[in-house]
Order: structure tokens, then sequence, then C-alpha cells
């Protein structure tokens, strides 16, 4: 028995097959979650890289370091990038991709082979959008507004959208694969109440991924169909409506936001319980939230339109739905603090992060709350106040959750322990740099700055300083975990299967976890998930 | 080194109080409920944190009066300032009837502003406080946005139609203008002032400024110049529509609907004449005037045919049977002749 | 065990039953995706008919609705044929789904070619939207924005055919080559499902671009 | 194997209902109805498509689970038009431009 043991150990899904071509046609999908996670990692600082370049230009009200062209194109990379090439593959693709099939107890995703295809897809969509920026940048903004995207920008428009188009095919791909494997592969007796929230969450990302994904591809085509064709889809000169652009963009753009925090929100939903030693507080609620943000997630596009030129009567449906759906995301932030109360709560890594998440996932929501209020968003729409907002949900939030999450399942995945000290000084940097760089542009906002200015009033000097010093902050909170993670992954001592003495099905296989995730098939009997009482035993705990 | 640094916008329109109290309210709402979701957090982490390594926490699962309650009280909360918000804009995007009537015609990267005494102005705008303004806009190339922070007012400004705003300033002063909506190259380059101005000075202001006419009568030369006036007769004759008592009244089309006859219809006429013929009138007979008249001399035309005084006569129910105050109607007392059906015949074909 | 059985249950999955219904949500998902793809042309369309009536009928009346009608008929004998190649691939008869195959093959490469029939008569009727549209009417804008949509919507219709043509063909290699049998045979009826969801998408195109003029 | 399978009756039935209802649609578009030319194309159109899916395509004989995907994409795609629509008709209500 020790012996079998021992020897699953040392056989895994790492070092079961060696080489260069055992990754790259590997599909396995612990092994393709790791080539997704160096892809994105390389967005990641690339688009990072962009957005320390844009804070080194507003340290001055003048175009002091780039010229205006050069700003746009910075801020439109960086749109582009850290959307569709980091946010809404980072947590979905590989710690979705990782963990999905050992959370539902499978030896797999539903479509492997599927699975492989979509990291090639995504990274033939990096590198098209890579060359638009080689070939000298795209100066759009990441929204693509027409008119000026079909008719006037002089730019590499048609090939970053050829890029994204693409890559959006990868998202639908993993996404289906999701759908199918947890309508399908779940072990015997895991049925859907029994599942972890992450589960559920990247449940409904999936969904919204696969029903609005296709109406961003198709928009982009007729983009791209305007641009080269040269008729008149959008462009008003020829009967068309810029507006209509608006309408599909949004329909595909508000729903993708929740799909770069739904995934964050699952990754935390598994963190709070497994640190407070406590199941999920208010689980059915937290599930159903999840869902109930797919569904009203369509319903409130038109919120970024309220003064596009779209009717006042639609637009007060928009913010009515825009209101709705902040109550699903409300419930959750409770049921996460209501899970630590009289918990056994850990000050771990992970947890900091999760803590952190959840303070500044509520400053992002409530702000959110100001934009959909109708009156206040005619004085804040386009201007740093949304920067602000959406930057404390897609960076407070969804990379915080990342981080959170990359440390919570290290042990998992590399089989080794992250240095517990200097990650804990590292989620405090972040912490720190984050709200010193977007804090300050809250008050900005208000303040009347616009978005996507390379040159601004100087009063507003002092607050875009104080925001590029955070930048710098949080530049340097970034780049710490990124060294001692790769230090840890060969240096690290060694992990055992539940380090944490959490209750989820992948901490019952070995760290890291054998190629074909478990020995035998597990069949679930307990009623509940987080059953922290009915497996006091086995992990030791009074 | 830094100068005019600020914690509060100025504010200085007449709506500005209204929105400042609902951002207030807003504000410290959603401040006492974060602290006290910080409280309770920093609580829970400190009061519990793990005292031994075996530890296990209370293992409560749900409750259901307060999974209740924190749904619906935050639900009802949302509702009270969806209800505030959404009525605080209902009002601001309805000019009130006496605004004086300002035209902006925005392109890469500059603000062009007519007045409708004939001052034109780039970049800069003059305006009296106590006065509602109202500013028809348009963009001659992309999406543009009148912003004004010190007045709480956006519009995005659009190509191919007509969309508004309007304020009332209340403080003189000099305020920020800028284009919040991403535009190009030079979009942080397409700022300018708002000068609010006591009524005296605005006064001294207009007639310092001299114009060669006022914007009607640059439009009524423009009305001649294009040719309209050879066609569109102030008679009630000819093949096209006497243009008197248009403005803003219900003209009836030929495929029986009806539209008012706004800024926009007007504009449309211009470049798509044949859409939405009036009733009694027929297409084809309109040239295109896309790429020949400007923006901004469209917008004159406007304001010269806002001017043209009511039609004497029309005021009586037509022989017609159709809604007296339906501007299409009128072709009925101009008798048989001029009516073709060339215009349902290319709508039919 | 055969390669048929193999293929019946891949290895991440515990019985073939799973494999089948696993793979038919997948499929069915993928079919949604279709929808909101086609949604968001067919969004489009309607926002620029309902503002342009009269122009779209106009445009509509160049159509040629005796290759549009014929289209039409013969994309649902395709479709009834496919559905005959399944019904055979449930009785195992491999003969019968090489020829039922063949035969949806070939009269979707007639429609295919009926359809750049009608493109090619566009063209030379300068409806073709772009440097090569000319027409005097006073609606052109509007009646090009309706080729516009025309071209994109069938165009896309046609990639999706191309494409399905593309599948059946390796169906028919997988067929001839023995891997369809009465106990796996799930691709011919994924193939079907494409084939006959392209079908549909057709069934509307039908109706919003042909028949809209018929009546002038 | 629990896969759907019809007989090939109905196949055929599904078939020719289909070429009928193709004709029907065609004729009736020779009439000038006004909008509900429109609405009586469509409308057959949707019969014709729910005609395939739920033979040819055997939506009628699935899974709980695939009649709610199924439902899913029409009710998402009916959302984006609806409220994309209902801007565009609802435009114009107030008599200032752009509102």
């Amino acid at each position: 028995m020790a012996q079998a043991v021992a020897e699953a150990i040392q056989k895994n899904y790492l070092n079961e097959k060696q080489g260069l071509l055992s990754w790259l046609l590997t599909t396995d999908h612990k092994r393709i979650a790791i080539l997704y996670t160096f892809s994105i990692t390389g967005f990641f600082f690339l688009g990072g890289f962009f957005a320390l370049m844009m804070r080194l230009e507003l340290l001055s009200p003048t175009n002091w370091l780039v010229s205006s062209e050069t700003y746009n194109k910075l801020f439109t990379m960086h749109g582009t990038i850290m959307v569709w090439f980091f946010l809404i593959p980072s947590i979905p693709n590989t710690l979705g991709n990782f963990l999905i099939p050992m959370m539902v107890g499978a030896k797999d995703l539903a479509f492997p082979k599927l699975n492989l295809a979509s990291w090639y897809v995504f990274m033939l969509g990096g590198g098209v959008t890579v060359y638009a920026l080689v070939r000298g940048g795209v100066d759009t903004g990441w929204t693509f507004y027409t008119p000026f995207s079909t008719s006037y920008s002089t730019t590499y428009v048609v090939a970053a959208a050829v890029g994204i188009f693409i890559a959006g095919f990868s998202t639908i791909m993993t996404s289906l694969n999701f759908i199918a494997t947890i309508h399908r592969m779940r072990a015997p007796g895991l049925t859907w109440f029994r599942l972890p929230i992450f589960i559920w969450s990247m449940y409904a990302n999936s969904v919204i991924l696969v029903l609005n994904t296709p109406v961003l591809a198709i928009t982009l085509v007729m983009v791209g169909v305007e641009r080269i064709a040269k008729v008149g889809i959008f462009d008003p000169a020829l009967g068309g409506d810029p507006v209509l652009f608006q309408h599909l963009f949004w329909f595909y753009s508000h729903p993708a936001v929740y799909t770069m925090v739904l995934p964050g929100m699952a990754v935390i939903s598994e963190i709070v319980p497994a640190f407070s030693r406590k199941p999920m507080f208010g689980y059915k609620a937290v599930a159903f939230s999840s869902v109930a943000i797919a569904a009203l997630s369509f319903l409130v596009w038109g919120h970024h339109m309220f003064v596009a030129g779209e009717s006042v009567y639609v637009a007060m449906a928009f913010s009515f739905f825009s209101f709705c759906v902040a109550v699903p995301s409300a419930i959750k932030v409770f049921n996460w603090t209501a899970t630590m109360y009289q918990g056994s709560v850990s000050w771990d890594t992970p947890m900091l992060y999760a803590i952190g998440f959840i303070g500044l996932f509520t400053i992002g929501g409530m702000t959110g709350l100001m934009l959909a209020v109708l009156g206040l968003d005619v004085h804040l729409h386009d201007t740093y106040f949304v920067i602000a907002h959406f930057h404390y949900i897609m960076v407070g939030g969804t990379v915080m959750a990342f981080l959170g999450g990359v440390h919570y399942w290290w042990p998992k995945i590399s089989g080794k322990m992250y240095p517990e000290g200097l990650a804990r000084i590292s989620a405090a940097i972040v912490f720190i740099g984050f709200n010193l760089t977007f804090f300050p542009q809250y008050v900005l906002g208000y303040l009347g700055m616009p978005r996507r200015y390379a040159a601004y009033p100087e009063e507003f000097q002092m607050l875009h300083v104080l925001s590029t010093a955070g930048a710098t902050i949080l530049g340097v909170g970034y780049v710490l975990p990124l060294c001692y993670l790769i230090w840890a992954w060969y240096y690290g001592r060694g992990a055992t299967p539940n380090p944490w003495r959490a209750t989820g099905l992948e901490w019952k296989t070995p760290s890291p976890p054998p190629a074909h995730n478990f020995e035998v098939t597990p069949v679930v009997t307990a009623p509940r998930p987080y059953d922290y009482e009915a497996m006091k035993e086995e992990l030791q705990l009074v | 080194m830094i100068t005019n640094f600020r914690l509060w916008p100025v504010s200085a329109s007449s709506v500005a109080g209204q929105f400042n109290l609902l951002f207030v309210v807003l504000l410290i709402l959603c401040t006492l409920v974060s602290v006290a979701i910080a409280i309770f957090l920093i609580y829970s982490v400190i009061r519990y944190h793990r005292k031994s390594e075996n530890e296990l926490g209370s293992q409560k699962r749900y409750n259901i009066p307060i999974e209740v309650a924190w749904t619906v009280i935050p639900f009802i909360l949302f509702m009270a300032f969806y209800v505030w918000g959404a009525n605080l804009y209902f009002h601001i995007e309805r000019p009130p009837d006496n605004a004086i009537s300002m035209y902006v015609v925005g392109k890469q990267w500059m603000w062009k502003i007519q007045h409708p005494e004939g001052q034109r102005e780039i970049n800069e705008l003059h305006i009296p406080v106590g006065r509602p303004v109202k500013l028809t806009m348009t963009s001659e190339d992309v999406i543009h946005s009148f912003f004004v922070p010190a007045f709480r007012t956006k519009q995005d400004v659009l190509p191919g139609r007509y969309t508004m705003t309007w304020f009332e300033a209340t403080k003189p002063g000099k305020y920020h203008l800028f284009c919040a909506q991403y535009c190009g190259t030079k979009h942080s380059g397409m700022i300018g002032w708002i000068y609010a101005m006591n009524p005296v000075d605005y006064q001294n202001w207009l007639t310092q400024g001299a114009p060669e006419g006022s914007l009607a009568s640059n439009g009524e030369k423009y009305f001649h110049q294009f040719g309209c006036a050879n066609c569109h007769h102030f008679n009630n004759q000819g093949r096209c529509p006497d243009l008197r008592n248009l403005y803003m009244r219900p003209v009836l089309l030929t495929t029986g609907q009806t539209v008012t006859a706004d800024d926009s219809y007007i504009r449309r006429k211009l470049h798509d004449p044949d859409a939405q013929v009036p009733w009694g009138f027929s297409a084809g007979v309109m040239p295109n005037f896309t790429g020949i008249v400007s923006e901004e001399q469209i917008l004159a035309l406007i304001s010269y045919i806002k001017a043209l005084g009511p039609q004497p006569g029309t005021q009586e129910p037509s022989s017609s049977g159709a809604a007296p105050t339906q501007y299409g109607t009128q072709k009925g007392i101009g008798g048989p002749g001029a009516t073709s059906n060339a215009g349902s015949q290319v709508e039919k074909r | 065990m055969s390669k048929s059985a193999t293929l019946a249950c891949r290895e991440q999955f515990r019985t073939p039953a799973q494999q089948r219904e696993t793979a038919s949500v997948g499929m069915w998902i993928f079919l949604a995706n279709e929808v909101m793809m086609f949604g968001a042309l067919f969004t489009a369309y309607t926002v620029y008919r309902a503002s342009h009536p009269q122009a779209f009928d106009i445009g509509s009346a160049d159509m040629n609705i005796m290759l549009g009608s014929i289209n039409t008929a013969l994309l649902l004998t395709s479709s009834l044929m496919l559905s005959f190649a399944e019904h055979s691939a449930q009785a195992g008869n491999r003969r019968l789904i090489a020829l039922f195959l063949i035969l949806t093959m070939i009269i979707g490469a007639v429609f295919l070619g009926l359809k750049f029939t009608e493109y090619y008569q566009h063209f030379q009727e300068h409806k073709a939207p772009g440097v090569w549209f000319n027409d005097s009417s006073p609606y052109a804008n509007s009646i090009q924005m309706f080729f516009v949509f025309y071209f994109i919507m069938t165009g896309l219709h046609a990639v999706h055919m191309i494409i399905g043509i593309g599948i059946l063909a390796g169906l028919l290699f997988r067929t001839i080559i023995g891997t369809m049998t009465a106990e796996y045979h799930t691709p011919i009826l994924f193939g079907g499902l494409y084939w006959h969801f392209v079908d549909i998408v057709w069934i509307f195109l039908y109706a919003i671009f042909y028949l809209p003029g018929l009546h002038l | 194997m629990n896969e759907p399978a019809l007989s090939l009756k109905k196949y055929i039935f599904a078939w020719l209902g289909l070429l009928g209802l193709t004709l029907v649609t065609t004729l009736i578009a020779f009439v000038d109805l006004g909008v509900w030319s429109a609405v009586i194309e469509i409308g057959i159109a949707a019969i014709m498509a729910s005609m395939v899916a739920g033979f040819l395509m055997h939506a009628f004989y699935e899974t709980k689970l695939i009649k709610l995907i199924i439902a899913a994409a029409i009710i998402w795609f009916l959302v984006m038009i609806t409220l994309t629509l209902g801007d565009y008709m609802t435009r114009g209500w107030l008599p200032f431009p752009g509102k």
C-alpha cells in the first residue's frame, strides 16, 4: 500500500512524459492549464508594461514622454491585451482548466483535444494581435467605436480585430468544454448541490461566454467588412447607425465584464471556506447568485450608453436591470464575510488575497452602483471614475483572486510550497499599491478628468502623480510573486496532498496529481459540500 | 507648480445642486455600508483567528432570515436610488421651453459653436448666467462628447444625427469644456472653455462681436444660395412644401405615418430627401445635398426655418379632414394640379 | 477491445452512454453559440429594415425568387437525405450511409452553385455593395445596406455550407474505412445536427431576403 | 444506446410539410399585407425552423437539458433583439433631438 502511494506520488502529470513535444501535444487538462499560465503571464506583463508607460506619461500634464499618437496606441493595446488575452482567459483557462475535472471527479475535460486546440487558437489570436502591435499598433481604444475604427483610424484595426476574433473561438471552445464537463462528467453521487461554488461560478461564466462571444465575433466581422470594402454598416454617411455598433459591442462586453469577475468570485468562494474551516455560508444563495448574474448580465448593456444617444426610456430600463444585477453580487459579499464569522480563520497568503478581494470588490461594486444611477452617470461616464471602478473590479477583484488562487492551489499544481513570509509581504504590497494607484482616480473622475487623455489641465496633476507612484508599487507587487513562485517551483518545500486540510475532491489526490487525476473514480457520499463535520477524522480536526 | 488643486468639482449649473445631493447621499450610504462590512470582516478575521493547528470553526451553514434580509433590503435601497436617479436624469434630459438655442458642430479636434445672434466661436462658448441654454449638436466625422464637469452635463455628439444637451449656469466664471468620447489622435486637445457671464456682460459681448447677421439670416442666405427658394415658395404652390410654420409641427407622410418636423427631420431631408415624404408631395423632386451643404450651414438653415413665421390661414381645418395641425394637409388647400403620384411610384415601384 | 468500442468510450468517460450524452451537450451548446452569431446579424438587419422599410423591399425585389425557392427546396431535400443517412447509421448499414452522404453533398454543392450564380448576377446588375454598387434610385444608400446584409449573411451561410460539405466528406471517408458502426456513429448524427442547423438559418434568410420584395 | 431514433415516415412527412410551408409563405408574400407580411413570413419561418429542429434534429425527442440549451439560445437572442429594438422604437418619444 505504502509503496503504491509512493509510486503514485512519484509518477505525476509533470514527470510522466518528458520533452517539449509531450507538452505541445498534450491533451492533459493540467498541462494545458500550465501552457495557458505561461501565455497569460506573458500577456499580463506585456499589458502591464503599456500601463506603466501610460502612468509615466501622465506624470506631467503635457506630452512629456510620448506623443498623443503613441499614448492612444498604449491604452488601446493595454485594454485589448488585458481584456482578451489576460482577464477573460486568466482564471478559467488556468485554474479552471486545472481544477474543474478534479473538482467534479473526472479523469479529464469532456473534450481534451478541443482543449488543446483552444490553446493553439488562443496563441494564434494572440500572435495576430501582437503582429498588429509590432507593425505599428492600433489607436481605436479597446472598444473599437465606429465610425472612428471603420473610417478614420489609419492604424492596424483589421489585424487587431482578426486577432480578437480568433481568440474568441478559443474562449468558446473552453467554455463549451466546461459546460459539457460540468453537466455530464460529474463523479457518481456528485449532485449539483454537492458541487463546490467554484464549479457553479465557472459554469455561469462559461454560459455567458458561449452566448456572448459570437456576438463580438460577428460585430468585429462587420467592422472589418466596413473597413475593407468601404460599405456603410455603421457609417452614418451611408445610412448606418454608430449606436448600433455600441449596442452589439456592449451586448458582448458587459456580460464579458462579468466573465472577468465571476471566476474571481469562484476562487474566493473556495479560499474563504478553506481558510475559515467552515462551510460556505448560504451555499445555495451563493450558487444561485452566480446563475442570476449570468442571466441578468445580458440585460444591462445599455448602461454604457446613457449619454451615447440611446433613448431615455430604454436607458431607464437598462438602469433598472443594472440595479437588479447588483443584488446577487451583494449577496456574495455578505455570505463571504458571514463565512469567516465564527470560523477558524487562518492568515495564510491566499486568505489575505481573499480579504483584499472582498474589500476592493465592495468598493468597486459600490461605485458601480453610482454609475448605474442614471443622473449620476451623465457626469461620471467616460471619466476616470469609470476607470477606477472597473480596475477595482478587474484588478482589485480578478487579479487579486487569481493571485490568491495561484497561491492556494500552488501546492497542488507544482507539488511544492511557496515561501509564506515573502508571499504575505507581496500580498500587502499589491493591496497598498493598488489602492494608491486607483483610489485617486475616483477623485479625478469626479472632478471631471476624461478618459484617454494624453495631456490634461494641470489642476489634475497631483492626483495623477499619486496614481503613478502607486502603480510602481503595484508593479513590484506583481513581479515579486513571479520571482518567488518560479523559485518555489524548483526549490520549494514538498507539499502534502492536502496542505490546507480543505474538503474539495482536488485535495484527495496526490500533489502533483497523476495524469488521470484519480487512481479510482471517487464516489461522493457526503450529502453536502465543504463537509468538515463528516471529514473531521480524515482531516484530523477537532 | 500645482495650481487649483481641489477635491470637489466646481458646481455652477442649476442641476449641479441636485446632482451633488444625490451623489453625496449615495456616497455616504455606500461608505457606511462598506465600513460596516470592513469592520465585520476585520472583526471576524481577528476575533476568530486560528488558535491551534487542528482547530475547526463553527459549522453553521445558513440562516434564512438573514439571507432574505440582505437580499431584500439592498434591493429596496437600490430601487430608491434608481427612482431618484431616473428622476434626475429625466429632468436633465429635457430642456426648459425658454432655453436659448445654440448649435454645436464637433469635428476632429475642435468644437464649432454658433449663436442664434450669428456669433461663431471655436473651442469657446459664451453664455449668460441664469438663462437655460439648449445645444443642438452634431459631428462632422466621428463621435465626440460635449462634457462640462462644472455643469454636470455630458452628451455624445454623433455624426449623422442631432443630439441635445442643455444647462443653466448659475455662477459667472470660466469652466472646462472637454471631449469625453475618444475621437482620435488629438482627443485630449479637443478642449475648450465655457464663459458664463452676467446678462449685462453677455449683452456687451454679443454687441462687441458684431457678426454680419444672425444665424437665421445666414440661413436665409443659404436658402437662396443653394436654390431652396426656387422651389419652396411661400404660397402653397409648386411641387415643394411651404416651409412656413413647419418647425416642430407634425407632418403627415405619404405612408400615413406622422413625424415631427424637428431639427433631425429637416436635416434628414437634406441628406435623404426621398425618405419620409410629406403627404401630397412626391419623392424624386428634391435633390440630395449630401456633400454640398456643411453641417454648420444646415444648422443655419434650420434656424431660418424655425424663424419663419406662422402661415396665415392654416390654423383652420382643411377640407382633407385630417387634423388641422398636421403640416402635410396644407397641400389640400394648394390645389390638385401639383399632386403627382411619381413619389408613390418610386416608393412602390 | 475493438477500435469502434474504444472510440465509443474514450478514456475520460466511464460508459459509452456518458460519452454520447456529453458530446451531444457539447454539440448543442455549439449550435446555441451559432444561433447568437447569426442572431447578431439578424438584430442588425432588423434595426435597419425597421428604419428603411421601403428601401429594403425594393432591394429584396432584385432577388431571384426562382433560384431562391429552388435553393430552399434543395436544402430541405439535402437535409432529408442526411436524415436517411443517420437512419442507416443507426441500422449500421455502411453502404446506405455512404450513398446518402454522397447525395447530401451533391445537393449541397448544387445549392452553392446556384448561390454563386445569384452572386454573379448581382455583380452584373451592380448590386454588390462597395465599389461595384451602382444604383440611381433615391434610396441607393439604404438599398446598398440591404445588399451588405444580404452578402454578409448569405455569405456566412455559404461558408457554413462549405464547412458542412467538408465535414460530410470526412464522415464519408470514415464510413468507407469502416469506423462508423451501429455502436459508434455519433459523428454522423452531429454532422446531421450541423447541417440541419444551417438549413434552419437558410429558412430565415429566405424569409427576410427573398420574400419582402415579392409583392412589388 | 439511448439516442433518439425516428422512423423514416416521420422524416418524409416533415420534409413534405416543410416544402408545403415554403410554397405557402412564398405565395403569401406576393400579397401586400403591410406590416403583417413580415410577421407572417417570420412566423412561418419559425414554424419551419421548429419542424427542422424538432424532427430532423430530434429536438422533440431529446433530454430536458438539450431542450434547455435550445430555449436558452432562443431567449438570449430575443433579449438582444428586443432591448436593441427597444432603443430604436422609443427614440423620438421626447420632442428633443437624440432623446
